[in-house]
C-alpha cells in the first residue's frame, strides 16, 4: 500500500488535492490568532499532505518531495526560530519570551506581542509538520522494510 | 453547553473504548481508536474548547490513527487473544483506581459551576485583559502563546525529541 | 434544557472521565499484546485530558473568542481558556509518545516477529 | 546581564545546542561531542555560580515572558534547586565527556542525533529542577521521558523491549503526576506552586488533596524506580548503551526524587508531609522497603550492570526515607545523598561501560584480573566502592550518616536500623564485585590470547579523565560534606517548615 496506489484516478485527484491541503493548513496557522487553530493544527494538517502523497503515490514519491535528513533538518530550524524568537526577547533587554522586548520595528504594546506569537507560531508549524512527516516516513520505511 | 449532546458523547465515547480494547483484531482495534477520538473531539467541541477538539480530531483521529495503521500494515500478527493475561492484577489496579477517584469526586467543583476556584481564580486575566494584552483575540492562542509560551517552547522541544528519537530507533543500522 | 438533566450530564463527565482511566489501567496492565498496551495508554492518557477540559467548562458560556471590538466582558461569559492552552501541549506530548512507542514496537517485530509480550519475553531469551 | 537571567539560561545553553546539533552535524559530524560537552561545560558552570549567587542574595524569582506568576511560567532558583542543578549539570557533564570519548557506535552518526537527545535530556532535567510551575514540570518530564525512551532503544535488540516497557510504565508515570495536578488545579485553580502553596491551607480538609498527592508521589516513584515501581530500571540500565547508562543512571531518577521533595516542601509544607496525613510514614517505610530489596535483589546478581541497577533502587530508597523522616538531618541526607550517590554511581557505571568494551562483557566473571589490566580504573571503582559502602572519607559516609542521625533523633529506630542494614548489604554486595576484579584468572579461561598476553589495556585518556574527576569528586564531597550541609543543605532543608 505504501508501494503507491495503482488507479491513475486516484494518483491524479491527490495530486490536485495536495496544494489545497498545504493552503488550508497555512490558513489555520495565520488564522489562529482570531480563531480556533494555530502552529500546531496547521503543522498537522501540513503533514497530514505528505502522508496522503505517501500513501498514494507511494513512498519513494514522498521521501523524493521530504527526503528524511532535510525533514529533521526542518524540524530542528522550527524548534530554532521559536527558541531564537524567545533568546532575541532575552538579548532585547526583557525576559525570556517576552515578545514586548524584541528588537523589531513594530510598534511596542499588544501589536509587539502578537508579532512575536506570529513568529512562534511560525516556528512551531515548520517543527510540528516536519517532525511528524519524519515520524510517518520512518515508520512507513521500517514496516516495508520489514515485510520485504 | 448542550446537556443531551455531551450525555450522547460520553456513553458513545465510553463504548467505542470498551470496543477497541475488546476487539480481537489489532486492525479493527485500531480503527475504533480513531472513531473514539473523532468522539472526544466533538465531546471538547460541546464543551466549548474548540481548540483542543481541533487539536485532538487532527492529531488523535487523524495522524496518530495513521501512524498506528502503518505500524501494523506489514504484520501478519493482528489476532489477539481475547482474554487477557494478567486479568486480576488489573482489574485490581482499575478498582483500586476507580474506587480511589470516585471517593475524592463529590469534592470535586461542580460541572460547569463559573463560581468554582479554575474559573475564580487565574483565568478571569486571561480572559479580561487578553484581547489587551496580547493582541490575540482566541484567548488559547494568548494563553498558549504568550502567558505560558515557554510551555509551548518546550512542547515544541517535545515533538521535536520525538523525531528524533524516531530518527535514532529507525535508522539503517541492523537490529 | 431542564436543571436536573445538566446536572446528571455534568457530573457524568467527571464519572466518565474516571471510567476511561479504570478501562485503561486495566489495559496497560492486563493485555499481554503491546499493541494493545498502547491503545490503554491513549484511552488513559484522553481521560486525563477529558478531566481536565471539564474543569473548564461554564454553563451558558460561550467559546474562549473575545470580539475583537469593544470590551471583553465579565469572565464568567466565556469558558476557562487555561485548561484548553494546557491540554493543547498534553495531546502534543500525547503523539510524540505514541511516535516512540510505535519506533519501538516496529522494530521489535522487525527483529522478533511478534507483538506479544510473552513471545517476545521467550525470543529475546 | 547574565545574574539576572541566570535560572532561565540553565534551560537555554543546553536546549539551544541540542536543537542546533543537527544543522551543526551537515558541517562536520566530528563537532557533535566536543559541542556537546561544551554546552554541558557552560551549563554547569552557570550552575555554580547560581548557587553562589543564591547563598549571596537569597532566592532568584525569573517570570518568563515578563508575566507575574500565577499567570505566567515563574522560574525559581533557592537553594535546594540550585544545589540540585549543580549536582545533575556537573555530574551530566562528565557523563557527556564520558559518552564522547567512549564513542559508543550506538550514537555514533545520524546527524548528531545521540549528542542531540543527551543535551535534550540535561536541558529537560535542568528544566524539572528550575521550574516553579506544576504544568511545566510535567512537559519537562516528557521531554527526558522521550529523550530517555530513544536513547535506551538505541541500543538495539533486548534494550527495544526494556525501552519499551519504560514507554509505558513512564508515560503511565506521568499521567499519573498529571491527573494529581489536574486535582489540585480543579481545587485551587491555580499552577504555579507558591501559589498553590498559598491557597492550599483554606482546602486542606478537601478528599482532594490526599488523592492528588497519592497520584503524584505513584507518577514520580515510578521515574525514580523505587521497589515496588522499579520494574522497568534493571533491565533499562543493563541493556542500554554505556554512555547512556552514564548519563542516566547517576542523575535522572534523582530529578525526580527532586521533583517529590519540591512538590512535598515547598507546596504541601514540613507539617502536611509529617502531621497531617499519614504521607511521611507511608514514604519511610517505602523508602526502607527499596533500601532492603534493592539491596537483597543486587547480592543475586551475577552482571555488574544489573547489580548495579538494583543498588540504585537500593540507594535510591535513602533518599526517599529521608524525604518521608523529613527532620532537619534526614532532609540534609537525602539531599547530599542526591550529590553522593550522583558521583559514585555515575562511577560505577562509568567503570562498567569502560570495561565492557575493554574486557567484552559486565559479567562477573568478565572482570577478573581487571586490577592488573585496567589498573586506573580499577582504582576509581575501589574509591566508589568504599563510598558505597560507607567508608569515610568518601562521601557516601556522610550522607548515611546524616540518615541515621535524622532516623534516631525522631525515635524511628527501625528505619535506623534499616539503614545500618542497607548499609551490610551494600558492603557484600561490593565486596563481591572486588573480589572478582582482583582474581587472578581460571587457567581453563586463558586458552590461546587471554586477558593475560595482552597486558595493560585501560581505556583511552578520553574515557579516564571524567572517570578520575568523579573519583575525585566522590572523596571532595566527603571531606567538604561539612561545608556543603551547613553552608547549604541546611537551608535547603528548610524549605517548606513552619
Amino acid at each position: 500500500m505504501i508501494g503507491g496506489h495503482d488507479s491513475v484516478i486516484v494518483q491524479t485527484a491527490v495530486r490536485l488535492l495536495l496544494p489545497w491541503i498545504r493552503i488550508f493548513g497555512l490558513y489555520v496557522l495565520f488564522h489562529g490568532h482570531s480563531s480556533p487553530g494555530g502552529g500546531f493544527q496547521g503543522g498537522v494538517i501540513f503533514a497530514a499532505s505528505y502522508i496522503v502523497l505517501g500513501l498514494a503515490l507511494g513512498r519513494r514519491e514522498l521521501e523524493r518531495c521530504a527526503p528524511e535528513r532535510a525533514t529533521l533538518q526542518w524540524a530542528a530550524v522550527g524548534a530554532l526560530v521559536f527558541f531564537g524568537v524567545g533568546v532575541a526577547a532575552l538579548v532585547g533587554g526583557g525576559a525570556l519570551l517576552d515578545y514586548g522586548s524584541l528588537p523589531l520595528p513594530v510598534p511596542e504594546g499588544p501589536a509587539l506581542r502578537a508579532f512575536g506569537v506570529l513568529l512562534i507560531e511560525i516556528g512551531v508549524f515548520l517543527a510540528v509538520a516536519a517532525s511528524l512527516t519524519l515520524i510517518f516516513v520512518r515508520l512507513a520505511k521500517v514496516a516495508e522494510e520489514e515485510s520485504a | 453547553m448542550s446537556a443531551v449532546l455531551l450525555a450522547l458523547c460520553l456513553a458513545i465515547a465510553l463504548l467505542l473504548a470498551v470496543a477497541a480494547l475488546a476487539a480481537g483484531n489489532l486492525l479493527s482495534a485500531v480503527i475504533v481508536l480513531g472513531a473514539y477520538s473523532l468522539v472526544l473531539s466533538l465531546l471538547w467541541a460541546a464543551m466549548g474548547a474548540v481548540d483542543v477538539a481541533f487539536t485532538e480530531a487532527t492529531v488523535g483521529a487523524g495522524i496518530s490513527t495513521v501512524l498506528l495503521l502503518v505500524a501494523l500494515l506489514h504484520t501478519s500478527a493482528r489476532r489477539v487473544a481475547p482474554v487477557p493475561v494478567a486479568r486480576w492484577l488489573g482489574v485490581a489496579a482499575a478498582a483500586l483506581l476507580a474506587a480511589v477517584l470516585f471517593w475524592a469526586a463529590p469534592d470535586l467543583p461542580r460541572f460547569g459551576d463559573p463560581a468554582s476556584a479554575p474559573n475564580r481564580h487565574v483565568s478571569p486575566r486571561y480572559l479580561e485583559a487578553g484581547l489587551a494584552e496580547t493582541g490575540a483575540p482566541n484567548i488559547v492562542t494568548g494563553v498558549l502563546g504568550d502567558y505560558r509560551g515557554y510551555d509551548t517552547l518546550i512542547e515544541t522541544v517535545v515533538i521535536f525529541t520525538a523525531a528524533l528519537g524516531c530518527w535514532m530507533l529507525l535508522s539503517r543500522r541492523p537490529g | 434544557m431542564s436543571l436536573d438533566l445538566s446536572v446528571l450530564a455534568g457530573e457524568a463527565v467527571y464519572l466518565v472521565a474516571f471510567g476511561l482511566l479504570a478501562l485503561g489501567i486495566f489495559a496497560l496492565i492486563a493485555h499481554g499484546n503491546l499493541m494493545k498496551k498502547v491503545i490503554g495508554l491513549t484511552i488513559f492518557q484522553t481521560a486525563v485530558i477529558l478531566f481536565f477540559v471539564a474543569t473548564s467548562a461554564k454553563w451558558q458560556a460561550t467559546l474562549p473568542i473575545v470580539p475583537e471590538a469593544g470590551a471583553a466582558g465579565p469572565a464568567a461569559g466565556y469558558m476557562n481558556p487555561l485548561p484548553h492552552a494546557l491540554m493543547l501541549t498534553a495531546i502534543v506530548v500525547m503523539v510524540a509518545t505514541l511516535g516512540v512507542a510505535l519506533a519501538l514496537l516496529v522494530r521489535l517485530h522487525r527483529r522478533y516477529g511478534s507483538f506479544e509480550e510473552d513471545d517476545l519475553l521467550d525470543r529475546v531469551e | 546581564m547574565i545574574r539576572h537571567h541566570l535560572p532561565a539560561l540553565l534551560v537555554v545553553v543546553p536546549l539551544g545546542t541540542g536543537l542546533a546539533l543537527p544543522l551543526l552535524a551537515t558541517l562536520s559530524s566530528r563537532l557533535a561531542w566536543p559541542a556537546t560537552v561544551a554546552a554541558g561545560a557552560v551549563t554547569a558552570a552557570l550552575a555554580v555560580a547560581g548557587v553562589f549567587q543564591v547563598l549571596a542574595g537569597g532566592p532568584v524569582h525569573y517570570a518568563v515572558g515578563g508575566w507575574p506568576p500565577p499567570w505566567g511560567i515563574e522560574l525559581v532558583l533557592d537553594p535546594l534547586s540550585a544545589f540540585v542543578a549543580a549536582v545533575v549539570a556537573a555530574v551530566s557533564t562528565c557523563s557527556l565527556a564520558y559518552a564522547g570519548g567512549l564513542d559508543d557506535p550506538a550514537l555514533r552518526g545520524r546527524l548528531g542525533g545521540g549528542p542531540a537527545l543527551c543535551l535534550l535530556l540535561l536541558a529537560a532535567m535542568m528544566g524539572i529542577v528550575v521550574t516553579g510551575d506544576l504544568f511545566n514540570l510535567f512537559v519537562f518530564l516528557e521531554v527526558a521521558a522521550l529523550a530517555t525512551y530513544a536513547l535506551i532503544g538505541a541500543g538495539g535488540g533486548r534494550a527495544l523491549l526494556a525501552s519499551f516497557r519504560y514507554v509505558i510504565l513512564g508515560s503511565l508515570g506521568a499521567s499519573f503526576y498529571l491527573l494529581g495536578v489536574g486535582l489540585l488545579y480543579a481545587l485551587t485553580g491555580t499552577l504555579n506552586m507558591a501559589d498553590l502553596a498559598a491557597r492550599l491551607p483554606a482546602a486542606e480538609a478537601s478528599r482532594l488533596v490526599p488523592v492528588a498527592v497519592g497520584l503524584i508521589v505513584m507518577g514520580l516513584g515510578i521515574k525514580m524506580g523505587v521497589a515496588p515501581l522499579h520494574g522497568w530500571l534493571p533491565d533499562a540500565y543493563t541493556y542500554a548503551p554505556p554512555a547512556v547508562v552514564a548519563l542516566l543512571a547517576p542523575v535522572a531518577t534523582k530529578v525526580a526524587a527532586y521533583a517529590l521533595a519540591r512538590i512535598l516542601f515547598s507546596v504541601l509544607g514540613v507539617s502536611f508531609v509529617l502531621d497531617a496525613s499519614v504521607l511521611g510514614g507511608a514514604l519511610a517505610w517505602l523508602g526502607a522497603g527499596s533500601i532492603l530489596v534493592g539491596g537483597i535483589m543486587a547480592l543475586r546478581q551475577d552482571d555488574l550492570r544489573r547489580l548495579l541497577a538494583y543498588s540504585s533502587v537500593s540507594q535510591m530508597g535513602y533518599i526517599v526515607l529521608g524525604i518521608g523522616l523529613a527532620t532537619a538531618n534526614s532532609l540534609a541526607g537525602a539531599y547530599l545523598h542526591i550529590l553522593n550517590h550522583a558521583l559514585m554511581k555515575g562511577c560505577l557505571f562509568f567503570v562498567a561501560g569502560a570495561a565492557a568494551l575493554r574486557l567484552g562483557g559486565t559479567a562477573l566473571a568478565d572482570l577478573r584480573r581487571m586490577h592488573r589490566l585496567m589498573p586506573v580504573t580499577t582504582a576509581c571503582l575501589v574509591v566508589a566502592a568504599l563510598s558505597m559502602v560507607g567508608i569515610p572519607p568518601a562521601g557516601g559516609f556522610f550522607s548515611k550518616w546524616y540518615l541515621l542521625l535524622g532516623a534516631v533523633e525522631s525515635g524511628h529506630w527501625v528505619f535506623a536500623g534499616v539503614i545500618l542494614a542497607g548499609g551490610l548489604l551494600a558492603v557484600v554486595y561490593m565486596f563481591r564485585v572486588l573480589e572478582h576484579v582482583c582474581l587472578e584468572p581460571r587457567a581453563a579461561d586463558d586458552h590461546g590470547g587471554g586477558h593475560a598476553r595482552v597486558g595493560r589495556k585501560d581505556a583511552s585518556p578520553a574515557v579516564l579523565l571524567p572517570l578520575v574527576v568523579l573519583a575525585v569528586g566522590i572523596v571532595a564531597a566527603g571531606i567538604f560534606n561539612a561545608s556543603i550541609v551547613n553552608g547549604l543543605l541546611r537551608l535547603a532543608a528548610s524549605v517548606g517548615v513552619g
